[in-house]
């Protein structure tokens, strides 16, 4: 039985540090994350992350795909959140290509986007819920989000990687009824959760594990490029639907929830509201739906002019940003780009985790948010 | 009226507060405050206590009270036999007293509101410092006042030297103002000396040291009328401490010097209060002084000299604060003439006419000063009046109260004094009534020179002829914008001292001009032993007719004076130096203050020098010599010590070293710090034990 | 009968478990060794009816201080062997010996004291004043005895235990 | 022989003694050393409760809870400088830990 | 003979047999109790509503290869599950089933202690597991398995001594005779002592929400990571023995053992129509609901709250506790 020990000459009465390794085959690493954890005792004295474990080259093999293609595989990437990255995609041709998108399909893509936030926002609450812990919580979250796996089969056939958006619109006109669907999903998310809250906002050992953990000021916050829930929690304002509003954003009401601490119960609180902006979101979309064809002008060969543009959007993870070139010959993007929110706040965590406990590690995994699809790409 | 010692107090709270705390932590604001206000309730008390003896029949005006004790009663030997030495914290409040402490705290208050805007350049904790001082030197001075006894009074003195010393050298930094710090401090010990020694005799003589208790038994004496008794020369040794308090020949060489400081300290230390301790002093002791007749006629010429010499000087004084410091020595002169001549009342009259007018005067130079951009060369001045009104009114009015010119002040007080001079001494009457008309010249020369005339001073930033309004504090650039007039806290203090001057007078009308001469007669009890006592009855009397022409020839003179002064400065501005050539000799002497200074550092600064290097020599030749004789003893037998030591006792205590150290060789063999090997030691043990157990059974 | 197979039984497992404690090479297995020599003790001790002290014995010993030998074990994971590095000056071998020696001194002494005729075998000591009378009432009895005529050493052993447990924490704690 | 007398348990403690002295005269490993010294505290707790047996009295019950209680304090203290000396020295080998020599 | 040899062997041969089918059950019980917390179905193909499982369950450990890993300390890796399995059965030799002696194996006079003593006995089965598994997260994770254990033992039989004040006596038996005699159960006298002594035993059993050792999310399974079929069953099953120990112990200090509710109330006689022991099977299984219970609703404690939980909260409170039933027992 031995643990390797790095041991500092001279230190009378001191502790061998330990090199643990977290992942990446660890049931609460969101993937294949692996975290190379140095240990004082049980606190964390320093991490690294290892990355690339399902490093799939998207980004090239983007290069190497026309345009529409290339919506197929932004799926991939943040696979609880494809329609997000579907929408940031064709939102940034869109941009580059200078085409006008009917309102109604802005409307549709502003539903899909946040429906997909909740499912998004289900998947992180159930796992970071037990990760520390409490697995109900897990099933319930997990139960809602099938709802809105539901409605997205519904309107595109697929549960998970969706395809759902097409440059200059959508493929589809929402099915009929769908829409009262999506109006009854709202109904039965909100007593839900409340559910959720009543197991975990006030229970003393959530708090108590939550609570002060991973505090980061909004200034360093900001210097480590945190983005999205991570960010917000230490009361930077900074969301891109309502700073760059996109889509149908500007047209809406919704508030952005910010955090005081900057801590993980911060973070889960800021969470827990979004959920709530987002059905006030969708519920103002449904009202205000306006008629009219789901799909711009655009040419059958899309071949945007020459030029370079960067578009982000506000994903569920974070600020979701493409960086697209166009040679304007060729009907494949010259350099495809991503700023995932994921790798970003995967910056995060070494500066999060410093001086807290192991368990902790686990608990600022699940707060930050991650997927890995996204982060290694 | 028993809350008196809280007048006292007050400041000396002030004066902790800033002293101890405020230097460190306050802001200017702070610091001012605690100042003025400690000051303004002292003030208050004041007049409540004045208010109060007022209420009081004339005859019973006389109130003491003891706080604590201070020197517990010791057994001392006196001329009456064994007399027990005994101090108490007493303070009296009698009529002169109580219009002292008026004085001071009135005018301390207005020079004190002054000082805040006048400082208000300082650096923050020289400010607190100031104020600190200013306060300190307040409380001395009032303890000075207020005691009962000789020696509270005596601490009182030493404390407002004390304080002069400090604030004369405020700005220690400059070197010619430490210099006369060190002077004014110096000088006074030697007038300190006298009045020490004075107590002494006080005390052996009548074995109190209590104002009213010596008075009353000085009284039982007989008038030493010719010859020396010892009430002359305790008259005369208190004298000496108040010639060094008061500047007075020859002991005035300090004073103008003392102008080294900042004006506010000018006004309120050597114009008003501080100053007029001598004269104080010798009035408390009226009685004492009364019965040496011979010391008082020294006093009065004394006093008489003094008045003179230091109006010639005045005379040809370019620097604006010294020419009102000669002034102030020739009008202490005049207090002194008055108390020598038997006035007490007019002297001490005069000396709470001359605080109102003096202590104007000098923070009108001050404000001059100021607005000049700390120029203090009355040549590099003149046309002031256009620029700072306030400044030129008030000072006119303070110049003509010193005049002599009727219906102001100084008119009342002066001529009082010399109608006593004349009832005493004709001789004397002339050269006072000289001296007088040589204050009015120089007087109105100041004046003149300074607001009259074309402007001589610097250029300044903004052009010469735009006397517009730059009444702003320009902060802390220091971009002086021409003269102007000063910030309201300083004028207004002139004002009220203004008003002072113009109305101090009143209480003093004489009878010769319908008055009733209220003052004389509230002061009288003081004077005397016992209340009641008609103790100037002796005295000759003319007739009111009389006495009107004498006050007609001291006006005529003080205008002469006038005159003089303004044909000299405004008239033909070039006589002056025309009279200057003309009179080069007297002039030359004049200037240069009678060579007094230089006479001094020639005798006395280079005898003790010398003297001091006698000492020097005898000190290292014999006193050391024997000394290092002592200490070569030593060291001789030291080292016989030393060889005992080494060889007998260390051989001793080496040996047992050497033999545990030996020894500890073998036996280190046997510790091996395995702990086995004990453990097999203590096993050996038990085996013995158990055989011998086994066998022995 | 019965007794006697017992305590041969347990005589010998003792004994031959204190050699293993003593003899295994790994110090875990040493301290396995141990806790079984423990529990069989506390069980000779049921035999003589003294089920408190038996009792006493699980808990404390076995499941608290040998616990605490296993977690040093744990904790100071050895690179090297201790017998790598031998003194020479030391005397093991000479000291076994030597303890043999004593050992059939004290049987001897043992079985001269046994064949004595007088030898008081079961015999009441004098002026005794306790009396183990019912084994139901084992606990009650010593509780009564340590806290009226033990009370004060109970009280000393308690304050030892407090110091021990200050000293371990200090000296075990990496900055205090 | 079959009599089970206060004898035999006088002679399996003495053995049982004997037997933890021999582990603290020949083992190196200090942890051992402990753990033999055990072995000796247990050889008496053995004599003191067939004593007390014998005897009719519980002293000797109440002995052994003592002995206990001062074990569980060598213990405690004994196994900390243990840990203390391991973090400086990285051994427990009786014969390194000769600070005290000379 | 009979008595001395014949009646304790069936004795004992019954109750180990029941504790064992009991665990298989409960594990059964638990994942329903689970699914039904937490709207799903759990088991449900063997048999009509998944009844069965409880007996696939341990077919299937039986069956599964035992792997024993290379470097790990092959003697040690196999005594250590079997040392935590002994003490777990050993304990119910005791535990009463009913007031006379064929409800027991033994009555002992120092019963109580007797379950603390061998129950401490235990953690050895958990550090020589993940000792000898040699392989970090298992370490780790049985040190602090002991640990805890040992931590909340401490509060654990403090909490038990005031019970034992109240009763008079350390045996079960008495136990249980003083509440008939006091007429009323220990946990109404005793309510803090009782909710002390669960929540220690949830932590003694590591079980939610202080299951560190076992964390998956954190430590990847705890002490028996390495551990595998029929080795890994024992470890189970002294796992889950331990917690019907525990409820056996709260049923039996504070809720009155076999004895039917209100039992000096007449009125309630029919009640005694049932067997004493279904009564304590009956309170155990309630016990054993509310552990799964708890399991579906809280988060996990973080290694140093739950320290801190034990001793600067549990510890102060049950030596409170104990200091005030003493002066009560001295006043009344």
């Amino acid at each position: 039985m031995t643990i390797e020990a790095p041991r500092r000459v001279g230190q009378a009465f001191d502790t061998d540090e330990l090199v643990l390794n977290m992942g990446p085959q660890h049931p609460s690493t969101h993937g294949v994350l692996r975290v190379v954890l140095r240990l004082d005792g049980e606190r964390v004295v320093d991490a690294d992350c290892v990355i690339g474990y399902i490093h799939r080259g998207v980004e090239k093999l983007c290069e190497n795909r026309d345009w529409t293609q290339i919506i197929l595989l932004t799926d991939r990437m943040d696979y609880v959140a494809a329609a997000t990255s579907n929408l940031g995609y064709v939102e940034t041709v869109e941009k580059l290509m200078q085409v006008e998108v009917p309102r109604r399909a802005r409307y549709i893509r502003t539903i899909l986007a946040e429906l997909q936030r909740i499912a998004s926002h289900c998947l992180w609450l159930g796992t970071h819920a037990m990760d520390i812990g409490a697995m109900t919580v897990l099933l319930y979250a997990f139960r809602e989000r099938e709802h809105v796996l539901d409605l997205f089969e519904e309107y595109c056939g697929a549960r998970l990687t969706y395809n759902s958006m097409r440059i200059g619109g959508l493929p589809l006109d929402i099915p009929t009824g769908w829409d009262k669907k999506v109006s009854a999903f709202c109904d039965l998310m909100e007593p839900k959760l409340d559910e959720y809250e009543e197991l975990l906002t006030n229970n003393r050992i959530w708090v108590g594990r939550t609570r002060d953990i991973g505090v980061i000021s909004g200034e360093e916050a900001t210097a480590l490029g945190l983005c999205g829930p991570p960010l917000r929690g230490s009361g930077v304002s900074r969301d891109v639907r309502k700073d760059e509003p996109n889509a149908a954003y500007e047209e809406f009401d919704f508030d952005i929830p910010l955090g005081t601490r900057g801590d993980t119960y911060d973070r889960y609180l800021i969470r827990l509201e979004e959920f709530k902006q987002s059905i006030r979101i969708i519920r103002q979309a449904l009202e205000g739906m306006p008629e009219g064809p789901v799909m711009g002008k655009v040419p059958r060969l899309i071949k945007p002019p020459a030029g370079e543009t960067y578009h982000a959007i506000e994903s569920p993870k974070g600020e979701l940003g493409y960086f697209i070139v166009s040679d304007g010959r060729s009907t494949n993007p010259y350099r495809f780009r991503v700023r995932p929110p994921s790798f970003c706040n995967l910056q995060g965590l070494r500066r999060l985790v410093r001086g807290h406990l192991v368990a902790d590690v686990v608990a600022l995994i699940g707060t930050i948010d991650i997927v890995l699809g996204e982060v290694d790409r | 009226m028993d809350l008196i010692w809280l007048i006292p107090v007050l400041p000396g709270i002030g004066a902790a507060l800033n002293g101890l705390v405020g230097v460190r932590y306050f802001d200017k604001r702070t610091a001012a405050y605690v100042a003025c206000g400690t000051m303004a309730a002292s003030l208050l008390l004041s007049l409540v206590a004045f208010a109060q003896l007022l209420g009081l029949p004339g005859d019973e005006r006389f109130h003491q009270v003891t706080v604590a004790e201070w020197i517990p009663p010791i057994p001392l030997e006196t001329a009456g036999g064994i007399g027990s030495f005994e101090v108490p914290w007493a303070f009296t409040l009698d009529p002169l007293s109580g219009m002292m402490i008026l004085v001071v705290t009135g005018i301390g208050l207005l020079i004190h509101v002054y000082s805040v805007a006048y400082m208000d350049h300082e650096p923050r904790p020289a400010y607190a410092r100031f104020f600190c001082y200013l306060n300190l030197f307040c409380f001395f001075m009032l303890l000075l006042v207020l005691g009962s006894t000789f020696l509270v009074m005596f601490v009182g003195w030493e404390g407002v030297g004390l304080c002069s010393y400090l604030l004369i050298g405020f700005w220690y930094h400059k070197q010619s103002a430490s210099d006369a710090g060190k002077k004014a401090f110096i000088v006074n010990r030697i007038g300190d000396w006298g009045f020490i020694l004075g107590i002494f005799l006080v005390f052996f003589t009548f074995g109190t040291l209590d104002f009213h208790a010596v008075a009353e038994l000085a009284a039982e004496m007989p008038v030493e009328a010719a010859g020396m008794g010892v009430l002359s020369l305790i008259c005369l040794l208190l004298f000496v401490g108040a010639i060094g308090k008061s500047a007075q020949i020859p002991l005035y060489v300090w004073l103008p010097d003392a102008m080294e400081g900042p004006t506010p300290v000018s006004a309120l230390i050597h114009a008003a209060t501080m100053v007029t301790a001598g004269v104080y002093m010798v009035g408390r002791n009226a009685v004492l002084f009364s019965h040496a007749p011979m010391v008082m006629e020294i006093v009065a010429i004394i006093g008489l000299a003094t008045a003179i010499m230091a109006a010639t000087i005045g005379l040809v004084q370019t620097d604006i604060k010294r020419v009102l410091a000669y002034s102030t020595v020739s009008q202490l002169g005049y207090m002194f003439l008055a108390t020598g001549v038997g006035a007490f009342a007019a002297g001490a009259f005069h000396l709470m006419t001359h605080a109102f007018f003096k202590a104007l005067l000098f923070l009108g130079s001050g404000s001059v000063i100021h607005a000049m951009n700390e120029e203090q060369d009355m040549r590099r001045m003149g046309g002031l009046k256009q620029y700072m009104p306030v400044t030129y009114a008030t000072m006119g009015i303070g110049a003509l109260a010193i005049a002599g010119v009727p219906l102001l002040s100084g008119f009342f007080s002066k001529d009082e004094i010399l109608y006593r001079t004349f009832l005493h001494n004709r001789l004397f009457w002339m050269l006072a009534v000289v001296a007088a008309g040589m204050t009015a010249f120089y007087m109105f020369r100041l004046i003149f020179m300074t607001f009259y005339q074309e402007y001589r001073g610097p250029a300044w930033e903004g052009g010469h002829g735009d006397h517009g309004e730059h009444h702003e504090d320009d902060g802390g650039d220091h971009a002086w914008h021409g003269p102007h007039e000063s910030p309201r806290l300083m004028t207004v203090p002139l004002i009220v001292l203004a008003v002072g001057a113009v109305l101090a007078g009143y209480v003093g009308v004489p009878a010769a001009l319908g008055g009733s001469n209220a003052i004389e007669h509230f002061l009288e009890p003081s004077f005397v032993a016992h209340a009641g006592e008609g103790a100037h009855g002796e005295a000759a009397h003319l007739s009111h007719l009389a006495e009107l022409g004498l006050m007609a020839i001291s006006v005529l003179i003080a205008g002469l004076g006038i005159f003089l002064a303004y044909r000299n400065y405004i008239q033909r501005p070039e006589t002056a130096d025309e009279w200057a050539e003309r009179y080069a000799g007297p002039h030359r002497v004049l200037t240069n203050k009678y060579y007094v200074d230089e006479l001094y550092d020639a005798t006395f600064v280079r005898g003790t020098m010398v003297g001091a290097r006698g000492l020097w020599g005898f000190d290292g030749g014999v006193v050391d010599g024997a000394v290092n004789g002592t200490g070569w003893t030593t060291v001789a037998s030291s080292r016989i010590s030393h060889v005992l030591d080494k060889h007998v006792v260390d051989g001793l205590v080496n040996l047992v070293g050497w033999v545990c150290q030996e020894g500890s060789y073998g036996f280190r063999r046997v510790q091996t710090g395995l702990i086995q090997n004990y453990a097999f030691a203590t096993l050996v043990g038990v085996f013995a034990f158990v055989t011998w157990f086994l066998v022995g059974r | 009968m019965l007794e006697a197979a017992v305590f041969y039984t347990l005589a010998v497992l003792i004994l031959g478990l204190g050699i293993l404690v003593i003899s295994a090479r790994s110090a875990v297995h040493s301290v396995l060794f141990l806790v079984v020599n423990f529990l069989l003790v506390a069980i000779l001790y049921v035999t003589l009816s003294a089920q408190f002290v038996a009792v006493i014995q699980v808990l404390v010993y076995a499941g608290g201080i040998v616990v605490l030998y296993l977690f040093v074990v744990m904790l100071v994971s050895l690179k090297r062997a201790p017998e790598q590095h031998a003194d020479t000056r030391r005397l093991g071998v000479t000291g076994a010996v030597l303890a043999g020696a004593v050992l059939l001194e004290v049987i001897g002494i043992v079985v001269s004291g046994a064949a004595r005729s007088d030898a008081p075998a079961g015999a009441r000591g004098a002026g005794v004043p306790e009396a183990i009378s019912d084994p139901m009432l084992n606990t009650e009895q010593i509780g009564w005895v340590l806290y009226t005529e033990y009370l004060i050493p109970f009280e000393v052993a308690s304050m030892l235990l407090l110091v021990a447990m200050i000293g371990a924490i200090v000296l075990a704690k990496k900055n205090l | 022989m079959l009599e089970i007398t206060p004898l035999h348990y006088t002679a399996l403690s003495a053995a049982l003694f004997i037997i933890g002295v021999i582990g603290v005269l020949v083992r190196r490993n200090i942890i051992i050393i402990f753990m033999s010294i055990e072995l000796i505290l247990n050889a008496v707790n053995i004599n003191l409760v067939a004593l007390s047996s014998q005897l009719q009295n519980l002293v000797g019950q109440v002995f052994v809870v003592f002995v206990i209680a001062v074990a569980a304090a060598e213990a405690a203290v004994g196994l900390g400088i243990i840990i203390a000396f391991y973090r400086n020295k990285e051994t427990v080998n009786i014969d390194e830990m000769s600070l005290m020599r000379w | 003979m009979l008595e001395t040899f014949i009646i304790p062997l069936l004795q004992i041969a019954v109750l180990l047999n029941a504790v064992l089918v009991a665990v298989t059950f409960m594990v059964l019980m638990e994942r329903k109790v689970m699914a039904w917390a937490q709207a799903r179905l759990g088991p449900m193909r063997v048999g009509p509503h998944g009844i069965l499982q409880a007996i696939v369950d341990p077919i299937k450990l039986i069956l599964k290869e035992d792997i024993t890993p290379v470097a790990a300390d092959k003697w040690v890796f196999t005594v250590a599950p079997i040392m935590s399995l002994v003490p777990a059965l050993v304990v119910f030799s005791v535990v009463p089933f009913g007031p006379d002696p064929l409800y027991y194996v033994a009555d002992i006079n120092v019963g109580l202690l007797f379950i603390v003593a061998v129950t401490s006995i235990g953690v050895y089965g958990i550090i020589l597991g993940g000792w000898s598994s040699n392989s970090k997260y298992p370490l780790l994770a049985s040190l602090r398995a002991s640990a805890q254990l040992i931590s909340y033992e401490i509060a654990v039989t403090m909490t038990l001594v005031s019970v034992i004040l109240t009763s008079g006596t350390l045996s079960l038996v008495g136990i249980v005779e003083a509440q008939r005699e006091a007429g009323v159960w220990f946990g109404f006298i005793q309510p803090v002592a009782f909710v002390l002594v669960f929540i220690g035993g949830l932590a003694e059993t590591n079980r939610v929400p202080f299951d560190l050792p076992e964390a998956e999310t954190e430590l990847t399974g705890g002490f028996h990571t390495e551990y595998s079929g029929m080795r890994f069953a024992l470890f189970f099953l002294a796992e889950y023995a331990n917690i019907i120990v525990i409820s056996a112990i709260v049923a039996i200090m504070f809720l009155g053992g076999w004895m039917r509710p209100f039992p000096n109330v007449e009125a309630l006689a029919f009640l005694d129509l049932i067997p004493p022991w279904i009564w304590l099977i009956g309170k155990i299984f309630l016990f054993l609901y509310v552990f799964i219970w708890i399991r579906a609703t809280l988060p996990r404690y973080r290694y140093d709250q739950l320290m801190r939980l034990g001793w600067k909260v549990l510890i102060p409170i049950a030596i409170g506790n104990l200091v005030i039933t003493g002066i009560v027992k001295v006043l009344v």
